[in-house]
Order: structure tokens, then C-alpha cells, then sequence
């Protein structure tokens, strides 16, 4: 199994969700994150003083996927998430050495 | 309230637009006091109920108001055999001219009615800080119309009607410790011995969620509470209602320095929850006192005040009862002290004559006239306040069930959640894509 | 609006300590909701437009006051040709004297100009909530120094002013049905029928950031519209001003259940943003018609304006008409249900001896001045205001560019951000890396 | 303050109970600054050490009332040979009977007091902004009440005693410019040179973690302040207080409009923060003047302090000081400007007939005045603060330790943190795990 | 080396801190997650519109764990997390290169 | 690839930056945390009720880097983030099998 990880921005999150949806993916973890990289933040002013934010707001998404769906998945998410502008984000996957559904204990495949 | 009414001389009270003006700035000062109610207790509580907590005191303001013009005015300030007032002009406000007076006063029939709404607004949602996360709101709502016609209009008859049994038997509550601070504390006790505890109550800390809002409600309290209090003598002729003003502010501040204290000896640290609790518990126990007593006196009322309830609200986890933001604990242990500390620090150059303790000749008279008051109030709440929950329980159901207080009250009562701070603003967890556009249309 | 002078017999009025007392006060009170309405407003957007929220609001304060000042006053009260009024002392009120009387009342000029000019300030802030998220700021300014100048100025003179064609009609506006709501509400229809929608209307939920926050605006707008609306009687001297405040609360009360009903039935819940809303719906409609109607009359108003206006507010999804936070679906229709609600539930014992066509002599007279002075402002209000901002759209332009819109207007405009509540305070989101420490020096 | 009597012919004054009633809501409002300027500086503060900041308000409230009833107004308001009062029937305001007039007046001495109380509640708590974060609760509140014993208390004498020195010289200050803003200003420049800087001043940005809150205050403040200088002319019988009402509202616009304009060009954005910021700086500069200026002469006052302030804040970071929330730059500055241009503008028809340079015969007299209580209570305050300071601090320890001041002030001190957004409410963040049940029970 | 992640429903925090206290971990990493999978949000009501809130609150738990106890930790974290509802969520373990304790600079088992 | 995470003090984020930034690396993702380990957290208190508060807040960074960077880029970070007293965390690396840029679509080291 592979864990898919993706730093996105924020306002994408619902378009990710569709394209996940129409691939037959039907759970994800989402959490608040900030970044940088070629894009750098923007200028804040307090006070007689300017100081630079360089973090900017982006959403970091967690599917677990099966080994074989793995790799189709990047690209559904990888074009659900684009504009086209910098900052779109990354993509990563991971290789998973077990994984569990609580609820039944089921392991593997069957977890997700 | 004006234990006596201001005549000069023979000559009939005529329309002041001083204290007319001062009562309905007073009374705006109180209405006010309801949100600010509102954000003392949504601060307290966790997020996941914060709203409902609101809820609570904004849905007392809409029921009581209506109400309140309906009947309850006519059936508390109505004349009667002591129990219970009526008065059919009043009701509906049909029958009521413009410009007639209160009787002996220089305001508006008009202006004491909207005046004693507010008191009557603010009395139920009191009793909302002991349920938290749990009351079905339409419970909550349907609890509220009952109590005040059960409870408060009769016990506000009983202290402030001229007809009232306690006002004649000399009980002084100059502006609401036994009607309004104690009948919460007592009603609040009744509800929760009914409805029982939270999930995870002694297990889960359940720390307030935003303090900087309790401090809100705590200024706005304050604020709000000038109104209540020195208004209650209904005008400035003479200086009594600056007398209640002054001690008001001194009684606040000693309790809260109070409260501090015993909290750093016992706790080891100066809370801000502390303060404004202890603010509050000042604020309860000069209220009925603070127009009999000197401006030493106040101190001495809040900082017993401050002592007593501090170490009251500790009492909950002892008795496993589920106070949850200690109504009982700051409204009615503080409404009781400040009741029976006029009959020790009286001065007899306040509001009336009559001395307690420590003061003229040392009389008890006094004292167990505050006695009989406090008991009368207390109990009549107490019981009747069980007995209409027990009612509602029974019939509609108090309580949400198990799964929606842990998931939080808001979302299962409300549909909503109080905040959303995600970095998209409205990003993360909310999605429209459920939501075909034709849900949107409403209408 | 006081309708009428009050005149005690023959004598010329004396400036009255207690009447103008009251009159500041309220004064503050109509101040406080300005900032209560950026609260109102400001809760209710999403977290990246917060600021702007706000400070479309306070802005609004800071150039109006001093427009008023200069000449608005002037050009609203001074003697006229029915249209607009004109006073060369009351420039700069620089040849005011301390003690000169408002013409026929007890108060100096001084007083009368400040209450007043708290009214021109609330009115165009009112707008703002139309354009939520997208506006530039300098834009926004610009459009409330032309607007107060063209539009809020002359329809207030035809309202208020002693020669006004609509006061001098008959039309009834205690406390500004029209001449504040209905022109705001009309006024925001223009604009935003200029604008366009935010980028994501109806395919975004944009919910509330801050339903607490939003609450408090409702409150504090609660509580200093008693100024606004008992304050323009000018006075106590007689019950009138204390009529209005008991309508108010009464009809606040009724729409706020108004709504919630209507929104249960609708949706299932009873909403916090629903009571919020039905409140200052209620608090609209009373506004015209609050000295003319009884305290029952007044549940009725209040009753109708909360179903109506809940109504309303989902119909921009039909239309497609972005009215961001339902301006016009409260400001507009409410000032209209309010308005016209004179035409039918007017006693004859309030402000005036109008009757309304369930009472008196069930005349429609008073209805059909209603429809006058309805149709005048919003039609006047909504033609003028799409002007205004069609021509600063064409020259410095009125919307942001889209990717500021999505980033968050706060940042674009403001250089600032609502909130940081990182862990580390300051730590995560903000550095100060690249700003060398000159570039802090400012001086 | 009221520069002279209002005494009509030869008559006693009578109590009034217009004036009465007004002075306690102004009383009401003045109070409710203090929680104002708390949500105002708890805004500004990195989130980690917010409930400090708001304790140090509400503990002043707590301990500068009781004090000022106790021993302070005696001091403050007693006759002297200039320098300090003394009136021992005031000592615990045991003595004073209830309708007892100030002297000259138409209000009880008992509102005198209590309306002065809040100004000595406000002024220490004004000095907090500057000791962000860094600061011993216990040492605050010991320094809390030195310095009302010693600065506050003769410097109020000096300027609005009868028998004050400044007073006898014709030193204008009506509400408040020298004895509260410079006080307190030069007071907090005192302390920060003795207790340093924070960790990280420079370094990090430290930007306000809600600025909404910081709006709340403002508008709190804005409110507040209305009560501050109109109620400082003690009633209205004639016009003057109103004078200062309109040139409150009118120089507060003018002063956030013009800091906002200075920020735009230096910085190229409108700030919410600067908006804030001018107007607190316009209620500043406008506290001593608004009694002797027109209103187009609080347009000039507004807009200088606005720009004055907004340049003044820069500073700390040339001279590498502290003063963390900027008391110095706009309380300090805010202060000397207003009360300085009084020698300028000062027309001869408000408060007294004292003219300044642009008005009457042209002469610097009144200028000199002005400077002359300027530099006295600038350089009494700056010195006795720092030795107030420097003394706790080689006692008890004035600041925290480094950790925890790195940690949080909030936790260290209070043993709170100001929020819990946690989606579980009270789930992150937070556990029981370690509180065995009987530390909960507390009695 | 093993990273094991959790993603629970936020009130099983405390058991599952307790369960690892038991079994003798003595650290944690958390952070604040939304997600949904079968488990779906609610409707919420907004004047006139409603939408519904799909993403459920949820926490995050990151553990370190050593290669031998892995898979008995994660038995640990499942049982106490488990509610028998849906929604429970998920735990999986990746395989972790290197670890180490900033303050010491230990690396491996040490570091934990 | 490797995915390097460190879960730090917060007020170390400006020197890891920095650190990062001299060693050539221009982008990375943080997230809020909060953790325990040796260093417990501290007591509150609430209205007759004390209760201890033992996550301490943190910040998670996570820095994709190639395979042959990412030991020293340990090291870097370990050095930026350390104050020598307990709670300074714990960094980790996990290898990962792919890592896109969403905006162009380049994989492995041409993503960063
Ligand atoms: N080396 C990295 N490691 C981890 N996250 C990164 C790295 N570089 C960039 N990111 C994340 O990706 C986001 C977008 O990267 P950026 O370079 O700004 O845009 P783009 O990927 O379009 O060139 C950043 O905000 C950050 O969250
Ligand atoms: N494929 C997935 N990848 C990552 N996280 C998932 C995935 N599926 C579910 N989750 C997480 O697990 C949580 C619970 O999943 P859900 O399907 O609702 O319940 P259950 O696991 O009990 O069947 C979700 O809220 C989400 O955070
Ligand atoms: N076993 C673990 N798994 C995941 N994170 C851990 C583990 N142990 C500690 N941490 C994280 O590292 C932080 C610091 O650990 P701690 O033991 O307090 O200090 P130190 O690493 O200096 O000994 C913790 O707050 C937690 O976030």
C-alpha cells in the first residue's frame, strides 16, 4: 500500500475531492498546513513597522491507496490540484507497511 | 427596587424627564446585560457548544419580552392578596396612557414595565450557565416560557409587588437577590437534579474554550448591571440611587480581589476566570444589599462574597452534581449571602431605615426577615423549577442524545458550528459539493 | 424622528439639562452601532476578509463626521425648497452658539447635529455588507463621501427637514425606515447590480467565520438602536420616546422568533445566525413605525418583518444577485414591511393623530404616504447609487483583482491578517526575515 | 474637568437629577473603558500572553477602587496648599451624607467621587501596554497601587483640585490630557527603562494575534470616552458639555483619517491596526482640549495627533525601546500635543475665555501654561514611575523568568491559556489524565 | 524504525495516551486532521442556503516506535481507539530511515 | 527522495529557515503540532478544579530532499532547532517513492 500525500492550495481542497470521488476514492485526511518555496508570502504592516509573512496557507491531504492505483492517483490529484500558477504545491507518495481500520481491526486492503 | 415611594409633600409625583430619560438608559443598560450573559457563559464552554450557550440567553430575550407585555407584568406588579398580582389595563399594555405614571413615581407606566422586562429577560437565562451542552433546544425554549410564568412572576410579585407578601413583611432586596439571583440559583439546581450530568463530566477537564470572550461577558455584566442596580430606585431625586451606583462598583471590586486570593492560597496562581467570577459573585451579593449598606459595608459584602462562592463552586465535583458553569455556586450562594448580610451590615441611612446588626440597636429583626425571604424564594424555586423539568422530560424530552452532545450540541440543535478559521475560509470542513444549487434557493 | 415640536403653551422652550443629558447619550448609543454593525458584518464573512469587513465600517465613521460637519448638516436641516436645505452658520458649525435651541425643542443644536450625524454615519456603513470580499478599498471611501452627498443628505432632508416635500406630506419615519434602511438597502441593490458577484457565489458555502463575533454585533446594535430609535423623539418630556423604546424590544423580540420559526419550518433548525438576523430584522421595521403603533401592533410588525425578511433573504440565489451578507433582503425589506405596516397598524395616540386602516376611522390615507415616501427614497436610493458606482468603477475602478479576491481582500488591502493564534504566537505564518531592522525604523 | 462652578445668580445649587442621572452613566461608561483598553491591548498581544494583558486591567479596577474609596479621593480632591489634599469625612466616604453636594455643583458628592474613580481606574491601567508579556502579576498589582498613592493621586490634586496648583495657574486640561494621558504615558516610559526590553523585541515581528478584538476595544473605548469628556463638565445645564461631545466624535475622525493617510504614504496600506490606533490617539489629544476648541479647531487637533502619533510610534525602534503596545507614542505624545494645542486653539468661547495664539488678542499666555503643566506632570510622573519600579524590582522581582516569558506569560502567571479551538473542544491540548478526581474537589 | 500514524476521533486521545503509557511509550506527536470515508459530515444552515460539511474532526497521532514493537503498539492504538462506529478511522506504520533527538543528536532506538 | 520531518519548538522556525535557506534548500511545509515526551506540560486551573495540560505545542516541519542531501539536511535542521533543554523535539527521514510538481508536472529531484 502507499500513503499519497499532497500540499495543495487551499481553495482546490473541493475539486480534489470530485476527481477523488469520480476514481472511486472515498475517504481522505485533510490538515491545515503553510509552505513555501518559489511562492514567498506578502508584506504585513504594524505600527511603524513592515514585516515579510513567507508562509502561505496551503491544505495537506493524506489518501492510502493501493500499490497498483497508486500512480494513477498522483495524476488525479495532480490535475485536480493545478492552476497553473506557482505554489500549486507537491505530491509525494510513501510506501505503507501496514495499515489498520479501526472499527474492525481489518488490515491491508481492506483497511481503506 | 424602591422600597418607598419618593412624594414631596402632599403634592402628586408629576412626569420627570430626568428619571424618566435616566430609567430608559438604565433599561437599555439591562437589556444588555442578556448578551453579555451570553458571551460569559459561550466563553466557558467548549467550542463544540458555544453557540447553543448563546441560544440559550438570546431565546430568553425573545420568549420573556413577548410575554412579559402578554401578562406577566400584569400578573407581577398587578395588586392581589399577596401571592399573586393582576391587573387587566396591563395587559397586552392595552389600556396604559402614555404619560400615566407608576404610582407614586415621576416615569411612565410604560417606562417601569419595560424597565422590570429586562430583570425578567435576564432571570431564566441565568439558569442556562447549569445545563450546558446537553438541553434540547426546544425544550430549553418551552422551559423558559413556563418558569417565568410558574416561577419568576409570582416571586417578583411576592419581593417588588406592593401587594407582596415579602415586601410588606419588610424582606429588603433592593434589586433582585432573592427574585432574580437566588430564584436562578435555586432553579438551576432543580433543573440539573433532574436532567443529570454531561458525558465525561469529572473525566474530560472541559476548559473554557475562549476566555477573552468570558471577559467580554464580564465587562458587559458590569456595564450592564449600573443600570440594573441603580436604576432600581427608579430616579435621582435623592441620592440613594448613587448610594447602590458607588457600593455596586466597591462590592465588584473587593469580590473580585476576594476570589483572587483564596484562588492563589488554594491554587496557586490568579486566574482570569477567577477574576471575572469573582466579579460576578460581587456583583450577586450587593445587588439586593447595596442600598442599605455604606460603602465599607459593600466591601465587606464582596469580599465575603468573593470567599464564599469561590469555595462553593469547588462543591460540585464533592456532591457529583453537574453545575456546569456554576450558577448555583456564584448566583445563588451570592444572592444568599448578599440577602443575609443586610441583616448585619444595614446602616439604616440607605433606602430605608431599618438596621441590622451591626449597626442602631443591634437588632436580629431584620436578619431573620432576610431569612424568611431567602427560604421562601429558595425553596418555592427550587421545587417548582424540578417539577417543570421533570414535566418536560417526560413529555418532549430534556436531553440530546448521547451521540450529538459528544459530536457537540451546536451542529445537532443549531446546524452550525461557532467558528471557522481555516486558512481558505471556508475551505477546509465545509464543502458545497452535496449541496446542489437548488438547495441554496429558499423560496 | 420627532414629528412634531413640543411646545410647552406660549412659552419658548428652555434648554433642558435632563433632554439633553439624554440626548448625548444617546448620541454615544447610536455611535456604538457602527462599530456593533463591522462586528455584525465582520463575524460573518470569512476569515481572510475580516478586516475589510471592519474597516469599511470604521471608515465610514471617520468621513462622514467630518463631511457632516462641514456642510452635510447644513445641507440636510437648513430651510429649503423641499428638496435640499441650505444653512450658512451651520457650516463647520462655526457660527453655532453653546445654547442655542434645536428650532421648537429643548436641546442645543450642537446635541441635535451629533445625533443626527451618528445616523448619516451608520447609514452608508449599512452598504457595506452588500460587497463583501471584493470591493478596493479607496473605491469604498470614495463611494461614501459621494454617496452621503447625494444621496443620504437629500433624503434625509425630504424625511426629516422642517421643510421637506416628504415630512411636509405626512409620511411618517420616526427614527429612519427610509431615510436610513430603505436607502441603504436600495442603495446596496445598485451597487452590487454594478459589481457583480464575489468569485465562487453559489458554488462556495462562505459561512461565518466567527458566529460569536456576529452575535455581538447583533447585541450591541440591539442595545444602542434604543438610542437611535428613543432618542429621536428629542426627549421625555412626554411618554412618546419611551413608547418607541417599548416597541422596540417587542418587536425585536417577535422577529427574532419570527425568523427562528420560519427557519425551523424551512430548514429543520433554529439557527444562531437565524436569531441575529430576524433581531435586527425586527429592529428595521420597528424603526419607521415604532411611535406610531401600540406594543401589540408592534409584535405585529415585528412578526411580519421576520418571516418576510427570512424570506427574502434566499431569493439572491434565484435572482443570482450577490447581496453578500442580505442587505437589501434586511435593510430594504424591512424598512419597506416597516414603512408601509405604519399605513395599516398607526393608532392615532402615538407620534400623531395619523390612524392606520385598522384603525380610527380605517382610512388609507396614511398608507398611500407611506407608498410615497417609500417609492420616492427607493427608487431615488438605487438609481443614484448604481450611478455612483458605475462612475467609480470607470475611473479608479471598484473590484480587486480576482487573485487578491481568492488570497483574501485583508492582505491586498489592509497589509494584515485577522488572526494568529499559532502555537508559538507570531511563530508559524509570520517572520521576520526578510524585514531588516531599518526596515522597521519609522520616523 | 469643570473649570468653574455653574452656580445660577445667588442661589445654592440643588441637586439635579438630570445632572445626577447623567453623571452616573457617564460614570457607567468611563468604567466600561477599562475592559475597553483591556480587549485593546489583549488584541494586540502575540496569543500566548493574552490573559495577561487583560488581567492587568481588571486588576487595576479591582485594586484602584478600593484605594480611591479608602484614602484616594480624600487626597486627590480635599483642600491643600497645592500639592496634596486631605479631607478626613472622605476617608472611606464614611462621612458624607447622601445628599451632600460637590461643592459648587448640582451632583452628590458621592457621584463626584465615583465618576473620579474610574478616571484613577484607567489612568495604571493605561501604563500596562507598555510591560507586554514580560511583566509578575503580583509585582503588577503592587505597582498598581504605589503609583495611584503616589503619582496619580497629586498629580490629580495639582491639576483639577480647587486648591491644585496647576489648577490656580490656569492650566487647561478638561478631561484628563496631563492627569491621565501624559501621567500615564510618562509613566510607562519610566517603567520600560528600568525593566528592558521583551525576548525577541526586534527579532521577532509580534504582530496582534486578533485584531478583532483590538477593534472591540476601540469601539468600546470610542464609546467610553463620550462619558469621560462630556461627563467631565459635570451636567448640562449649559452648553459646553455638549461642545465637548461633538469635538470628541468630531477629532477622533479626523485623527484616524489622518493616521490612516500617514500610513498609506509611509507604507502603502490602510491598517486596521493604524484606524485603531488614530482614533485612540484623536480621543487622546482631545481629552484636555475639547472644552476650549471649535469643532473645526478639533479637526486641526485630530488630524495633528493622528499624523504626530502615527510618526511617534516608529521611534521605539531608533531609540531601541519597548514600549511594547506604544503608551508612550500615542498616550505620551497624544497628550502633549492636545494639551499644548490649546495655546493655540483655544477661542475664548468654551470652557473659560482663555484665548490661545490663533484667537483673541493673539498671546502666547496660555501657551506657557500649558507648558507648564506639561513639563511638570511629563517629568514628576516619568522619574516617580522609574523609581517605583526600580524599587519593586529590587524587591520582589519585577519581570519573569526568560522561559517563561518565551513559554507565556499566561501560563506561568495565571495558569490559563486564552483559547481552545480544538476540534474536540478540550480533546488536543488538554488532559485529565493527571488530575486525580479528589484535586478537583475543592472546599 | 517505524512511524506509526493515527487518525482518530479526537476524544479517544486520552485512552489511547494512557494505552501507550502502559505499554510503556512515553511520547507523542499530534496534530488537528479533518477526514471523512463512510463517516460523513452534517448539513449546516446558513440564511437561506444549506450545505453540508463533509469532513469530520479528527487527530492526528504520530508515534516513533522501534522495528520489534510495532505492530503490538499499533494493536495497542487500535483497541484504544476503537468505538464500534464509523469513523473510527485509521493507523498505519511506515518504515523510518533515520531518527533523531535534536537535543542530543542520538540517532535510532536512543532517539526515541 | 527522501521526506524529511522534524517536529521542533516553535520559536525555532525562523533559525531553521534560515538554516535551510544557507544550505540551498528554498522550500518546505509546516504544520501546527503539539506533543509530549519528557518534557510534560504544565497545570490549569478552573474554578475549584486544577487539571494538568501535558501536550506542549510544537511545529512539524516536513523538507523534501534528494537522497544524497538528506543526512546532512538532518543534521542541518537538528543544529538550527537545538537549545540543549528537553522538548527539542525529534527528526525523522522516510524514503519516498515519488514526489510531483503539481504546477508543471516534473517528478523525483526536478519537483523541489
Ligand atoms: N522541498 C520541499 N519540501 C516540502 N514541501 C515543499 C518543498 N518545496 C515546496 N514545498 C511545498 O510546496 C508548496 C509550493 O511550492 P512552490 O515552490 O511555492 O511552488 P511550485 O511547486 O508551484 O513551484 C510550498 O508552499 C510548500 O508547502
Ligand atoms: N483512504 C484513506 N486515506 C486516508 N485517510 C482515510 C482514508 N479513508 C478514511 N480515512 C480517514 O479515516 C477516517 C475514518 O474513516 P471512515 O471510512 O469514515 O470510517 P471507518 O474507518 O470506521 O470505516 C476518515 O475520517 C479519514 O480521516
Ligand atoms: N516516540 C515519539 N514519537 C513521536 N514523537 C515523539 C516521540 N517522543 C517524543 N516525540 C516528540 O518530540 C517532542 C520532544 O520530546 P521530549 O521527549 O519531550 O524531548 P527530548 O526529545 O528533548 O528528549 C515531543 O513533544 C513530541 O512531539
Amino acid at each position: 500500500m502507499k500513503l499519497i500525500t499532497a500540499v495543495v492550495k487551499p481553495h482546490r481542497l473541493d475539486e480534489i475531492k470530485e476527481a477523488l470521488q469520480a476514481f472511486g476514492v472515498h475517504g481522505l485526511t485533510v490538515t491545515e498546513a503553510s509552505g513555501y518555496g518559489r511562492q514567498r508570502g506578502h508584506t504585513e504592516v504594524y505600527r511603524g513597522a513592515e514585516y515579510t509573512v513567507d508562509l502561505v496557507p496551503k491544505i495537506r491531504i493524506e489518501v492510502l491507496a493501493e500499490d497498483d492505483d497508486s500512480e494513477q492517483l498522483i495524476d488525479v490529484i495532480v490535475k485536480a490540484a493545478r492552476t497553473g500558477k506557482i505554489g500549486d504545491g507537491k505530491v509525494w507518495s510513501l510506501p505503507v507497511e501496514t495499515a489498520v481500520r479501526v472499527r474492525t481491526g481489518e488490515r491491508g486492503p481492506d483497511a481503506l | 427596587m424602591a422600597s418607598a415611594a419618593i412624594t414631596l409633600a402632599a403634592e402628586a409625583p408629576k412626569l420627570s424627564s430626568a428619571n424618566t430619560g435616566f430609567m430608559l438608559i438604565c433599561s437599555a443598560l439591562v437589556l444588555l446585560m442578556t448578551p453579555g450573559l451570553a458571551f460569559f457563559y459561550g466563553g466557558m464552554v467548549r467550542v463544540k457548544s458555544t453557540l447553543n450557550m448563546l441560544m440559550m440567553s438570546f431565546i430568553s430575550i425573545g420568549i420573556v419580552t413577548i410575554l412579559w407585555v402578554l401578562y406577566g407584568f400584569s400578573l407581577a406588579f398587578g395588586s392581589s392578596n399577596g401571592f399573586i398580582g393582576y391587573n387587566s389595563d396591563w395587559l397586552g399594555m392595552s389600556n396604559v396612557g402614555l404619560t400615566e405614571l407608576w404610582d407614586g413615581y415621576t416615569i411612565p407606566i410604560f417606562v417601569f414595565m419595560v424597565f422590570q422586562m429586562m430583570f425578567a429577560v435576564i432571570t431564566p437565562a441565568l439558569i442556562s450557565g447549569a445545563i450546558a451542552d446537553r438541553v434540547k433546544f426546544s425544550a430549553w425554549a418551552l422551559f423558559v416560557a413556563l418558569w417565568l410564568t410558574v416561577v419568576y412572576v409570582p416571586v417578583a410579585h411576592w419581593v417588588w409587588g406592593a401587594d407582596g407578601w415579602a415586601f410588606k413583611l419588610g424582606v429588603i432586596d433592593f434589586a433582585g437577590g432573592t427574585a432574580v439571583h437566588i430564584n436562578a440559583g435555586a432553579g438551576a439546581l432543580g433543573v440539573i437534579l433532574v436532567i443529570g450530568k454531561r458525558v465525561g463530566f469529572k473525566r474530560d477537564p472541559m476548559r473554557p474554550h475562549s476566555l477573552p470572550l468570558v471577559m467580554l461577558g464580564c465587562g458587559l455584566l458590569w456595564f450592564g448591571w449600573f443600570g440594573f442596580n441603580a436604576g432600581s430606585w427608579l430616579g435621582n431625586d435623592d441620592g440613594v440611587g448613587a448610594l447602590m451606583f458607588v457600593n455596586t462598583q466597591v462590592a465588584t471590586a473587593a469580590a473580585m480581589l476576594a476570589w483572587l486570593a483564596y484562588e492563589k492560597i488554594r491554587h496557586g496562581a490568579f486566574t482570569t476566570l477567577g477574576a471575572a467570577s469573582g466579579a460576578v459573585a460581587g456583583l450577586v451579593a450587593i445587588t439586593p444589599s447595596g442600598g442599605a449598606v455604606s460603602p465599607l459595608g459593600a466591601i465587606a459584602v464582596g469580599a465575603i462574597a468573593g470567599v464564599g462562592c469561590a469555595a462553593a463552586v469547588g462543591l460540585k465535583y464533592r456532591f457529583n452534581i453537574d453545575d456546569s458553569l456554576d450558577v448555583v455556586g456564584v448566583h445563588m450562594v451570592g444572592g444568599i449571602l448578599g440577602s443575609l448580610l443586610i441583616g448585619f451590615f444595614a446602616t439604616g441611612k440607605g433606602q430605608s431605615a431599618a438596621t441590622g446588626v451591626f449597626y442602631g440597636d443591634h437588632s436580629f429583626t431584620q436578619l431573620w426577615k432576610q431569612f424568611a425571604g431567602v427560604g421562601a424564594v429558595l425553596g418555592y424555586s427550587l421545587v417548582a423549577s424540578a417539577v417543570l423539568a421533570f414535566l418536560i422530560d417526560k413529555t418532549i424530552g430534556m436531553r440530546v442524545t448521547e451521540d450529538e452532545e459528544v459530536a457537540g450540541i451546536d451542529q445537532a440543535e443549531h446546524a452550525e458550528t461557532a467558528y471557522d478559521f481555516s486558512g481558505a475560509g471556508g475551505g477546509i470542513g465545509t464543502s458545497a459539493l452535496a449541496a446542489p444549487e437548488t438547495k441554496k434557493v429558499d423560496a
